[in-house]
């Protein structure tokens, strides 16, 4: 690992008032990787991927994205340093159709194209790629749940991002559309592309991971291999527990 | 998209269509009678509304009078008036545009809006035009510092509101007051009152503080009314409209500020005034371009009292000055029709220019800049809830009461 | 320094004056999401109302502010039940404009029944003042003042004690779930619009025994109800009675202090600082604020 | 990847030329009109096309930034003043007065931008309008500059005038430009990249600004543009007039207007705004003409049977119902109902 990681952090936290929300988050994420962020709720996961992408300025700590710093970096600089990413609670662009929302992204990729026919047809191609081919020209609003978080998808890889965080893309799939998915993350990272997938649906996590990051309390509790980290007690204490075991109940 | 546009070629050619469509009235030629279309664009609605109404009834009635009389004949013909009337809601662009739209349809021949904003606009279009205004509502004296020859005003200039007042009081208070507050709404025509009024003021020795404005048709005036209060004016002169008028009568009381006497511009002459304030009403002076008592007489309506009679008989209530003005500005419309022998707009200008008459409304004869500046105007009192005019002496009603205390 | 204590005294009763035009608009927005650009016709017609049962009926503004009340809630709740209800879940420019057109009808409706003429409604102990020291206290506008801040209390009591009042909380943070636990939200929103209606009508009987109105005045209070109700920020039911005192006694020391006529200017002024610095308003809460959606 | 996209895109190059000649047509067709008709119908007609090009205005900001300008009229007011105290006062010739007018109305659209465009929603109407109400102040309250509430006049003739005034004819060319320039501009931001970012900003901006979109710089733009326009609307209003009042040129009531126009149109569309300036410009003047004393009550009633029956604007109605078949006002009605 001698090249330069994709992403570092160093310290990274943020105070809400009198609450830390995330607190010295120190860990890098090197090229090509998949990396799984897992933890319960409130465990700062969201507010980890929104300092990241500087949708929220962290408060201490530093951010490097391909070794340069880019704390407190506005959103559209760390977007342009190739950072693309989705929202949990899915932002679709409502008044575009599915093509415009993922050509919006191509637009305004710094090495992009200016013109709206050419962003047009390479929206066709991710739209392809994510399975939404043929609803390019519907709505987002009249598009099915699933189709919604694939579209989500899509937004982000409209940018061709070097370093790509999933925010539980998988939240609400039934089983059978999780696959595909999947299989499109392996997809990104034969491409050289960077993965941050942060998830509850944690057999997706286990599947597809390199390694795994535990967040509790806004802290990294641990980092490692993914079935040495299930495995793990501690994980299992502040997290996994009783949700885990159900699930894998669930799934058999 | 496609489908957009051309919807959007189908409502342009309507509006097309419709605009060439619009009806040119042409002047009406019954037998024996020759038809004067005039054009009146008046506040309707919006913040003039009270005011424009009173100014319609007043054109109304001029209407009516002079075609029931019917006293002068142009090539055999009898004059019939015909007003037509368009809401101007209040803003000075739709009061311009609505004279071009008349001029569209031959009308030459213009009575004023209410308002020195929309007159002063229609000033501008009359001379582009070429018509000719006859102006009841606009006494603001920078509508006729622009050199415009094309529209002519009855009411005696904005300078003179005050200056009245302070005439007045130098004529008739006993004893006689020393320091005058001047309190002033901050439009244009308020501002040209005050200082008319200070210059008088000035020049008759007495001793005047510095203006306090605030802003028009505002109904809370007490930031001004606490500014004076320490120095105790004898007599607090306000230039202002009506809720402003009767925001400095209420809010003095409130705050106890207590001068020798309170006169107004515009709001004590206007029949709310008395009712709304009741007692603190009493004894208010005002100034007034008209009163029942106004001295002078026409063919047409008489003398003020008979104007009076009849208006209310008419509309079922007291006329008011506004009503008067725009009856007067119809007047002089008529007798310049009948000097010029002719409905043609240049020879009614000319012969409102020369214009030299008396009338129910006191003097009309217009200066070079089309001000009926002669004219003097009245000063009011409330006595007793009514509306009592105490200057000039020659049509006083009563006595002025002097000083009082509030 | 007693001017000082007078301009700052008035202040505040123009204060709870303001206050009163914009608590039930504040209601409204905080609630529904709605700015009710009619609520200063509501305003006026109130104010008609006590004046016609003054010359009618004789009867005392104090009294009179029950009537148009009355009168208010019924229209109001019908406006919002069968109109505006229509198209609340739309984009917030929709309610803006239906709202404008229902204040346009209203104040044409006023003008050709009562006229365009200034009114006002007299009272006998209507400029009369306490005084205290050499500070003069309006009687009127003391009560007005007086009544802002009941009418703040009662509402706050109204929606945390009453089932209605729960249910209209309820119904303003989360409507889904509120319907869930079998909230009629229609007939909810149309009672908060009632309410607030009501209260624009007292409103509109003080206006009318303090100064005077006519229908043109309505677009003033609308606009005064809108700044108050940001100022002190959507989501406290206090936030009226906050921003109308902050404006009043800013208006008033402006007024005092300053050449010339900037009280407006300096109102503004203060208001765009407070949005800069604080988004939400004085004591607003943040989720009203971020709710908005256009 | 399929061709399908391919005959997708030809056929949207193959629409492109037929609005372009429509819009030819149409500015032939006003200038036809303009020998046909007289002087104060050419006033109204001049009228409606200074809304057609505020509607645009608006709608940059406005419909495709989703940014509530309440206070727009402001740029308006300080165009138009710009332009009566630069001519009056250092004899500027209009046609330099007018884009320097628009100039000065978007560096300061901008200035204010920076903080204003931070607040959201209703907060930023309330204080845009907030800026509007306190210029308004401010020019009642600089007499010596601006005349204050006297008003100011624009020299129009003699020697002062190097600007001659131009006439109903004149203003109707003036304005006729001025809203083509404006549909012009409005088209082309509707189809490039700005607009498409705009168009993000309005629908969310933390998803516009993850990929890629400078929020603020677009915002800042978007509004000094919008303000451009305005301004240089509000000049030539101004000369027209020839006599200004603040109370007019800043009137809440054209903010109203504006988006009235707009919203009803269709917002974050071209062709929306155009009609609903053309349709509300239009009624309002025949009701005012032909029913003097109920004219506002029929246009309050027929606002609130549009917002009830297309809430979403004419346009954008339009173009559901060819894209889902569905034309019917009840199911229109069902989606914003409660």
């Amino acid at each position: 690992m001698s090249e330069i990681p994709v992403l570092e952090t160093r310290g990274l936290g943020r105070r809400f008032g009198s609450l830390d929300a995330v607190s010295d988050v120190s860990f890098s994420v090197p090229k090509g990787m998949i990396l799984g962020v897992i933890g319960p709720n409130g465990a700062g996961k969201s507010t980890f991927i929104n300092l990241v992408t500087g949708h929220i300025k962290p408060t201490s700590g530093k951010v490097f994205i391909e070794g340069k710093d880019m704390t407190g970096a506005a959103p559209w600089d760390i977007a342009r340093a190739g950072v693309a990413r989705t929202f949990q609670i899915v932002k679709p662009f409502n008044g575009m159709t599915v093509r415009e929302n993922i050509a919006v992204g191509i637009l305004y990729e710094p090495h992009g194209t200016n013109r709206m026919a050419v962003a047009l047809r390479e929206a066709d191609e991710v739209l392809h790629t994510v399975g939404l081919a043929g609803q390019g020209e519907r709505r987002p609003n009249e598009l099915s749940t699933a189709d919604v978080r694939r579209l989500e998808f899509a937004k982000a890889l409209a940018s061709r991002p070097r370093l790509i965080l999933l925010d539980e893309v998988m939240a609400g799939l039934r089983p059978t559309e999780i696959g595909p998915s999947l299989d499109l993350i392996r997809e990104l990272k034969a491409q050289g592309t960077t993965v941050i997938v942060v998830e509850h649906v944690m057999k997706a996590i286990v599947a597809v991971s390199d390694e795994v990051l535990v967040l509790a309390q806004g802290k990294v509790l641990m980092q490692g291999d993914p079935h040495e980290v299930l495995a793990d007690p501690r994980v299992i204490e502040v997290y996994l527990g009783h949700r885990y075991a159900k699930r894998q109940k669930g799934n058999s | 998209m496609k489908k957009n546009s051309r919807s959007f070629v189908a409502v342009t050619a309507a509006i097309g269509l419709v605009m060439l469509g619009v009806n040119y009235a042409p002047v009406a030629n019954a037998a024996g009678t020759l038809t004067v279309s005039i054009g009146a664009s008046v506040p309707l609605t919006g913040s003039l509304a009270k005011e424009g109404l009173l100014t319609k009834e007043g054109y109304q009635f001029c209407q009516t009078k002079v075609n029931a009389v019917s006293l002068f004949t142009i090539g055999g013909k009898s004059i019939k008036l015909d007003i037509t009337y368009q809401d101007d809601t209040s803003k000075p662009d739709l009061a311009a545009q609505n004279l071009s739209k008349f001029n569209d349809k031959g009308m030459k021949l213009i009575l004023s809006s209410y308002g020195s904003a929309n007159v002063n606009a229609q000033a501008a279009v009359v001379e582009l035009n070429k018509q000719t205004m006859v102006d009841s509502g606009g006494a603001d004296d920078n509508i006729f510092n622009k050199g415009y020859t094309r529209t002519f005003n009855v009411m005696s200039p904005a300078s003179e509101y005050a200056s009245s007042m302070v005439k007045a009081i130098n004529d008739l208070a006993r004893p006689k007051p020393v320091k005058f507050a001047f309190l002033s709404a901050d439009d244009g025509f308020s501002k040209t009152v005050t200082a008319g009024g200070i210059k008088t003021a000035k020049a008759l020795g007495f001793t005047t503080m510095d203006p306090q404005y605030f802003p028009n048709a505002t109904s809370d005036v007490s930031a001004a009314l606490n500014k004076i209060k320490a120095d105790k004016p004898d007599v607090i002169i306000g230039s202002v409209h009506f809720v402003e008028g009767v925001a400095l009568i209420k809010q003095s009381k409130e705050l106890g500020v207590q001068p020798q006497s309170f006169a107004e511009t515009v709001a004590p002459p206007i029949l709310e005034f008395a009712s709304t304030l009741g007692p603190l009403a009493e004894n208010v002076l005002g100034s007034s371009q008209w009163t029942s008592t106004t001295k002078g007489r026409d063919k047409y309506f008489g003398t003020a009292a008979n104007y009076a009679t009849e208006f209310a008989a008419a509309f079922g209530h007291e006329a008011t000055y506004h009503n008067a003005e725009a009856t007067a500005a119809c007047l002089a419309m008529v007798m310049s029709i009948e000097k010029a022998k002719s409905i043609d707009a240049d020879k009614v200008q000319a012969a409102l220019k020369s214009l030299n008459t008396m009338s129910f409304f006191g003097t009309i004869h217009f200066d070079s800049t089309g001000q009926n500046s002669s004219k003097p105007m009245s000063v009011i009192q409330i006595q007793k809830g009514k509306i009592i005019t105490v200057w000039p002496r020659i049509s006083a009603q009563a006595k002025m009461i002097w000083p009082y205390a509030k | 320094m007693d001017t000082f204590l007078q301009v700052t005294a008035y202040g505040l009763l123009q204060g709870g004056l303001l206050a009163l035009v914009a608590v039930g608009f504040s209601l409204v927005w905080g609630i529904m999401n709605i700015v009710n650009l009619s609520h200063g016709a509501f305003v006026i017609l109130g104010a008609y109302i006590a004046w016609e049962m003054q010359s009618w009926f004789g009867l005392d503004p104090f009294l009179g502010m029950f009537v148009s009340a009355a009168v208010l809630f019924c229209i109001g709740y019908v406006i919002q039940r069968y109109l505006i209800n229509l198209i609340v879940n739309g984009p917030v420019f929709i309610t803006l404009l239906l709202t404008f057109g229902i204040n346009m009808i209203f104040i044409q409706s006023m003008n050709l029944i009562f006229t365009a003429d200034f009114r006002s409604i007299q009272t006998s102990y209507g400029s009369n003042s306490l005084k205290i020291g050499a500070i003069h206290i309006p009687v009127v506008r003391l009560l007005a003042f007086l009544l802002a801040i009941l009418i703040s209390f009662a509402l706050v009591a109204f929606v945390k004690r009453t089932r209605t009042g729960l249910s209209i909380m309820a119904t303003g943070m989360d409507r889904g779930a509120a319907r869930l636990m079998g909230i009629r939200a229609r007939h909810v929103y149309a009672i908060t619009f009632a309410i607030s209606a009501a209260l624009a009508g007292m409103a509109g009987t003080m206006i009318a025994t303090i100064e005077t109105f006519d229908p043109a005045k309505a677009g003033k209070f609308t606009l005064m109800a809108f700044v108050v109700a940001v100022l002190g920020g959507l989501g406290n039911l206090y936030g009226a009675l906050v921003g109308g005192l902050l404006i009043g006694l800013v208006e008033s020391w402006a007024g005092q202090y300053l050449s010339g006529t900037w009280v407006n200017g300096i109102a503004f002024l203060v208001l765009i600082i407070v949005l800069i610095f604080r988004p939400n308003g004085l004591v607003g809460k943040a989720f009203y604020a971020a709710r908005v959606e256009l | 990847m399929t061709t399908t996209p391919e005959v997708k895109i030809s056929r949207n190059l193959l629409h492109t030329w037929i609005p372009s000649v429509v819009a030819v047509l149409a500015v032939i067709g006003a200038l036809i009109l303009k020998s046909h008709i007289p002087g104060g119908e050419l006033r109204a007609v001049a009228t409606i096309f200074m809304f057609i090009a505020l509607s645009q205005a608006w709608n940059i900001i406005g419909g495709f930034a989703g940014y509530a300008s309440f206070g727009q009229v402001v740029f308006f007011g300080m165009g138009g003043y710009f332009t009566a105290v630069v001519m009056l006062k250092y004899h500027f010739s209009f046609w330099v007065a007018m884009p320097l007018s628009g100039l000065f109305a978007a560096v300061f659209a901008m200035l204010i931008g920076l903080p204003l465009l931070k607040l959201k929603g209703h907060y930023f109407a309330i204080a845009t309008l907030g800026v509007a109400e306190g210029m308004r102040e401010v020019v009642i309250n600089l007499p010596d500059l601006t005349g204050g509430g006297a008003g100011i006049s624009v020299p129009i003739a003699g020697t002062f005038a190097k600007t001659q005034y131009l006439g109903d004819g004149g203003f109707y060319l003036l304005f006729l430009g001025l809203a083509i320039f404006s549909v012009g501009i409005g088209t082309l931001v509707s189809r490039n990249k700005f607009g498409y970012g705009l168009r993000a900003i309005h629908q969310n901006e933390d998803a516009a600004a993850a990929v890629g979109i400078n929020t603020v710089r677009s915002k800042v733009m978007a509004y000094g543009l919008s303000a451009f326009m305005t301004g240089m609307v509000g000049a030539s209003y101004v000369f027209q007039q020839v006599t200004i009042f603040p109370e007019r040129l800043f009137d809440v009531e054209i903010t109203v207007l504006m988006i009235m126009m707009v919203v009803i149109g269709g917002s974050g569309t071209v062709i929306g705004p155009l009609l609903g300036a053309l349709g509300l410009q239009f009624i309002s003047e025949y009701l005012r003409e032909h029913f003097t004393s109920g004219h506002t009550f029929i246009l309050g009633l027929i606002i609130i049977l549009a917002v009830i029956l297309i809430p979403q604007g004419l346009v954008n109605y339009i173009r559901e119902g060819r894209r889902t078949k569905q034309y019917s006002l009840l199911t229109n009605i069902r989606r914003y109902r409660l």
